[in-house]
């Protein structure tokens, strides 16, 4: 069968450009099959786990089929008792939503509806929220970020000479091309991360389109060129800086709302850029945020390091 | 319930009837499936399945997306769909990116030192160097 | 409007089953971005367009790119074992 | 205007999630590790006015989390056991911390050790807000940052084998806050609310129609066992035993003393404010929870005794005891979710302080983790070997311990009027098995430190002069007095917190 050519490309890339070692991954999808005389693992019987001999794995794969198929089916029956789709009179047409809907523009000021609701009334949901994804990079940084315990020797020559082939086959074309595309892709990131509270979007879209544009920044004209304005105290200040800018908008909400002060935040006229009390700047330092770790994701994964 | 109701009912909530059996098809994937790879692929599945299930209890007939157009008159709860839902979805869609990083940097790490994606080579693998 | 959205509905449940019976890695990663798309038409058909831009910039996105560069860092590691010691 | 220690909770979660972003620039591992300390502290001080206010006053208050009362925004909510619950994992995540600061330094990289307490402080906060939420899906956001950060801190080792336990541990994780999440939603689009004060009249509202008795049975199911398997109740504890006996000694300590407790507080609170337990009681999932309960105690402690492993043997020991406060919920009443919340403070206490000990004995005896090479090493090391034999003590339900008080008070529950005949009869004898067993495994072990001599294989002596920091004195005197004190003085507790079941 001949598979396409962008296909073959796609799977070089994933192999790094090594043209001797395109073998295919029968090494990572066809693992040796566990031999029966060894003592499984674990030192009591798993349930859910099927590990040992052959007969034992076609009992899972039954046990598995069989507990699948039960379990939809209680699931089937479950959503034939639930109330009927897309009507007026459903539970969650209540008086939460109406006020969501009714008194929402006045009450928080943007006219995008969800926003008042993630960053506002369910403010505290959504700051824990942004500090899962904190919490997501800084185990991927644990995890991955080159030190002396989890990288050997051959693995540094193999991540050197990774970029050395980085370098080398560099696109021209991709070059170019990102340097008509770039302004544009900030431009629609920004829009999006601005205009969360008028338009579709917000913090968390705008930002990994940010985060997206930094990543292809890198691809194209390398990590040399990011890092000249994007390193290590870069990364940390603007990541820090934007949480904690987050956390003390949201306290003082928080704070504010629940022991009956005066909120000087001023809610400006709906509709407007310059509108809706903490919501743009919450808005831009959730940008921030996701922008960051996107792209530490990015390079971590890439090369355990900023 | 006889099953011809039953059945008009699941074609009636379509959206949530696909969801389930996507969770259910996530789910076994995350705990049936002896590669970690596909586990963490399965780990999507399942939690967009989820916010399908969620998205569409906020869904009603013939109402427009929670945007407000006119700022300038009052907003009525039967022009607009529950924007609810759609806020929890939002939150949910970004904890699950971070789960799908943690989980793909653990089984890169331990691809690295196993040499196998196959979880229960792994285990054996481990406990060999254990001993 | 009902066909289309069963056509998206078992199509999201395709992907899901299929990525249990690939061969390869690399495919699963190419359905999970095609699960994502059909999600984000998904979206827009719940009235949802936050969820839409959403999901296309961080589950197609982001996450594909995630998954690719951990199946290469993979390759590239296993690479070395292959061929000649760098 | 409200009183100003109503602000308190939300203190505690913000100090504990804005710590964590500030030890980012922390690049000194010795300095995250006082702020952490220091922000510990000052929650279980916070903590503790909140319980001293309300216990006096035997009041709750709910506290908006902004400027929109409950259908609309967030909210914590706080009584006297709450804040109590608070303020001990507090106490326990310092002693462990302090008790485990030798293990640690050796485990983690120098570069690496402020990751691993920012990983702390987002727990602490985690937990914190488990305590104190009112909202479901606070609930779950927080339950996912328990859960990223309780991963993290097993695999902060960097071993393989703590890597390979961790995904096992996060895809049991995913699988419980999925199956939890999944639960959550369907309870929202049948009663369309999120918070608790707002679901509890709501769900009585359907439970007198009988359409929804079937989603109904099927929602709570799927909230129980998605927090089920999260806290390692009998068929979902595989990943316990790997996980905990194989992380550094802090991680373990916390990991079981603490972690395991937030998602139960969870359960308690959807057992008590969204439902009433009396209703879940009759849908079956009170007598599910009562059997697979006693049914932990049982399978947990048989492969405690088949376990050679020091430490992962305390690990099945924790799943043991993790259903003795799972027989407790399971029985539905006041007096059972009394004694379960008790035994979560007890075990809170006893099992941080095994995994202490035995790190001390395990350093002693030249880091050999197989108890046969842990003989003599109480005579090595006499204060881990003393917190040892209390904690074992304890666990076998020796009088004047905290573990008896518990079994005696799960007993007196399972015993109480209204209680089904064969709910006693499984209760109780599982109370008997359980403790036989307890006492077949810790019994040989206290005996195995104390024996005289050096274990010796091939003429190799596994013994190491090992001095005890001051740090991990302190931790051991002050967890085995708890462990003393609590087993001494339980009376009032007991009653406070019967009386304060109420104001769940």
């Amino acid at each position: 069968m001949k598979t396409p050519l962008w296909y073959q490309k796609l799977l070089r890339w994933t192999e790094g450009d090594e043209p001797g070692l395109a073998e295919p991954a029968a090494h990572v999808e066809n693992p040796p099959q566990p031999r029966a005389e060894e003592t499984p693992y674990e030192s009591g019987p798993s349930l859910l786990q099927g590990a040992g001999g052959p007969i034992n794995r076609v009992l899972t794969k039954v046990f598995a089929i069989f507990s699948c198929a039960v379990f939809a089916l209680v699931m089937l029956a479950t959503v034939a008792y639930l109330p009927r789709f897309g009507d007026q009179g459903n539970a969650p047409v209540n008086e939460t939503s109406r006020r969501y809907i009714e008194q929402g523009v006045q009450e928080v000021g943007a006219t995008n509806l969800v926003t008042n609701i993630i960053l506002v009334y369910r403010g505290f949901d959504t700051y824990g929220e942004s500090c899962v994804l904190f919490l997501g990079a800084t185990a991927v940084i644990m995890l991955l970020e080159v030190d002396s315990k989890n990288t050997t020797r051959r693995d540094r020559a193999l991540l050197r000479r990774g970029d050395e082939l980085d370098r080398i086959t560099r696109n021209q074309i991709l070059g170019h091309v990102t340097r008509v595309l770039m302004p544009v892709i900030l431009l629609y990131g920004l829009y999006i991360l601005c205009n969360g509270h008028l338009s579709p979007g917000g913090g968390f879209a705008g930002g990994s389109i940010l985060g997206g544009a930094l990543i292809l920044c890198e691809n194209a004209f390398g990590v040399e060129k990011v890092r000249s304005f994007f390193n290590h105290h870069v990364y940390h200040a603007v990541k820090v800086g934007a949480l904690i800018l987050y956390a003390i908008l949201i306290c003082y909400t928080i704070y504010v709302g629940a022991n009956g002060l005066p909120n000087i935040m001023p809610l400006g006229r709906p509709g407007s850029i310059l509108s809706a009390g903490i919501i743009l700047p919450i808005n831009v330092a959730v940008g921030l945020e996701v922008a960051c770790t996107m792209y530490a994701f990015y390079t971590y994964f890439g090369r355990g390091d900023l | 319930m006889d099953i011809n109701a039953m059945l008009q009912m699941l074609h009636a909530n379509r959206f949530e009837t696909a969801s389930v059996l996507l969770f259910v098809v996530g789910l076994a994937g995350m705990v049936f499936n002896r590669n970690l790879f596909k586990k963490v692929v399965s780990m999507g599945f399942m939690d967009s399945a989820i916010f399908l299930f969620l998205t569409s209890s906020g869904f009603v007939e013939g109402r427009l997306a929670p945007i407000v157009t006119n700022p300038a008159v009052p907003a009525s709860a039967e022009v607009y769909s529950n924007p609810l839902p759609a806020g929890l979805v939002l939150t949910g869609i970004v904890v699950s990116v971070s789960f799908t990083a943690f989980g793909l940097a653990l089984t890169q790490r331990l691809y690295k030192r196993y040499g196998s994606l196959n979880i229960d080579e792994i285990m054996m693998r481990a406990q060999k160097s254990e001993d | 409007m009902i066909v289309f959205e069963y056509l998206l509905l078992i199509g999201l449940l395709i992907c899901a089953v299929s990525v249990n019976f690939t061969r390869h890695l690399l495919p699963t990663v190419i359905i999970y971005a095609t699960f994502g798309t059909m999600l984000s038409v998904i979206w827009l058909l719940l009235r949802a367009p936050d969820l839409a831009i959403t999901e296309a910039a961080v589950g197609v996105g982001i996450d594909t790119i995630l998954f690719l560069l951990a199946l290469r860092s993979m390759r590239r590691h296993d690479g070395g074992k292959g061929g000649e010691e760098p | 205007m409200r009183l100003f220690y109503e602000n308190f909770p939300f203190f505690c979660v913000f100090l504990g999630l804005l710590c964590g972003i500030v030890t980012t620039l922390i690049r000194d591992g010795k300095k995250a590790r006082y702020l952490t300390l220091l922000m510990l502290a000052v929650c279980a001080v916070l903590s503790g006015v909140v319980f001293a206010e309300t216990a006096r006053a035997g009041r709750c208050f709910s506290y908006a989390m902004g400027a929109f009362p409950a259908p609309w925004g967030n909210e914590l909510r706080s009584g006297p056991i709450e804040a109590l619950l608070s303020m001990v994992f507090c106490l326990v995540m310092i002693f462990s911390l302090l008790g485990g600061k030798a293990d640690l330094e050796e485990d983690i990289l120098p570069e690496k050790q402020n990751l691993y307490y920012i990983m702390m402080d987002l727990l602490a906060a985690s937990l914190f807000a488990l305590c104190f939420t009112n909202d479901m899906f606070t609930g779950y956001v927080f339950i996912e940052i328990n859960t990223i950060a309780a991963c993290s801190i097993v695999m902060a080792k960097d071993s393989g084998q703590t890597i390979l336990a961790t995904i096992r541990y996060l895809i049991m994780s995913l699988v419980g806050s999925g199956v939890f999440l999944f639960g959550v939603s369907m309870l929202y689009t049948i009663t369309g609310h999120l918070l608790m004060p707002n679901l509890l009249p709501a769900v009585t509202k359907l439970f007198s129609n009988p359409a929804y008795d079937y989603p109904l049975a099927m929602l709570a199911g799927m909230i129980c066992v998605g927090l089920a398997v999260k806290s390692a109740l009998f068929p979902f504890h595989t990943w316990l035993p790997t996980a905990h006996g194989s992380a550094t000694t802090a991680s373990s300590a916390v990991l079981s003393g603490v972690v395991l407790k937030g998602y139960i507080i969870l359960l308690i609170k959807v057992m008590c404010r969204v439902f009433t337990p009396a209703e879940i009681g009759s849908l079956g999932v009170g007598s599910v929870l009562l059997v697979l309960g006693a049914g932990a105690m049982v399978y947990g402690s048989v492969w405690a005794v088949r376990e050679p492993h020091a430490k992962r043997m305390i690990a099945y020991s924790s799943v043991a005891q993790v259903g003795y406060i799972y027989l407790g919920l399971g029985l539905c009443t006041t007096m059972g979710i009394a004694a379960a919340i008790f035994q979560i403070i007890a075990h809170a206490f006893t099992k941080p302080l095994l995994f202490v000990s035995t790190g001390g004995l395990i350093d002693a005896s030249g880091h050999q983790k197989k108890l046969y090479f842990l003989r003599g090493a109480g005579r090595r090391c006499p204060m881990a070997g003393v917190g040892f034999t209390i904690g074992g003590l304890s666990m076998v339900g020796l009088p004047l311990l905290a573990g008896f008080v518990t079994k005696l008070v799960l007993g007196r529950a399972a015993l109480a009027e209204g209680i089904p005949q064969w709910q006693m009869i499984v209760a109780l004898s599982a109370i008997a098995i359980s403790s036989l067993l307890n006492a077949w495994y810790y019994l040989p072990a206290i005996v195995q430190i104390w024996k005289g001599g050096e274990a010796d294989t091939d003429g190799v002596v596994y013994s190491h002069e090992f001095v005890p920091s001051l740090s991990f004195k302190a931790a051991v005197v002050c967890m085995g007095l708890a462990v003393i004190l609590l087993g001494c003085f339980a009376h009032p507790l007991i009653e406070l917190l019967t009386k304060s079941v109420s104001l769940l």
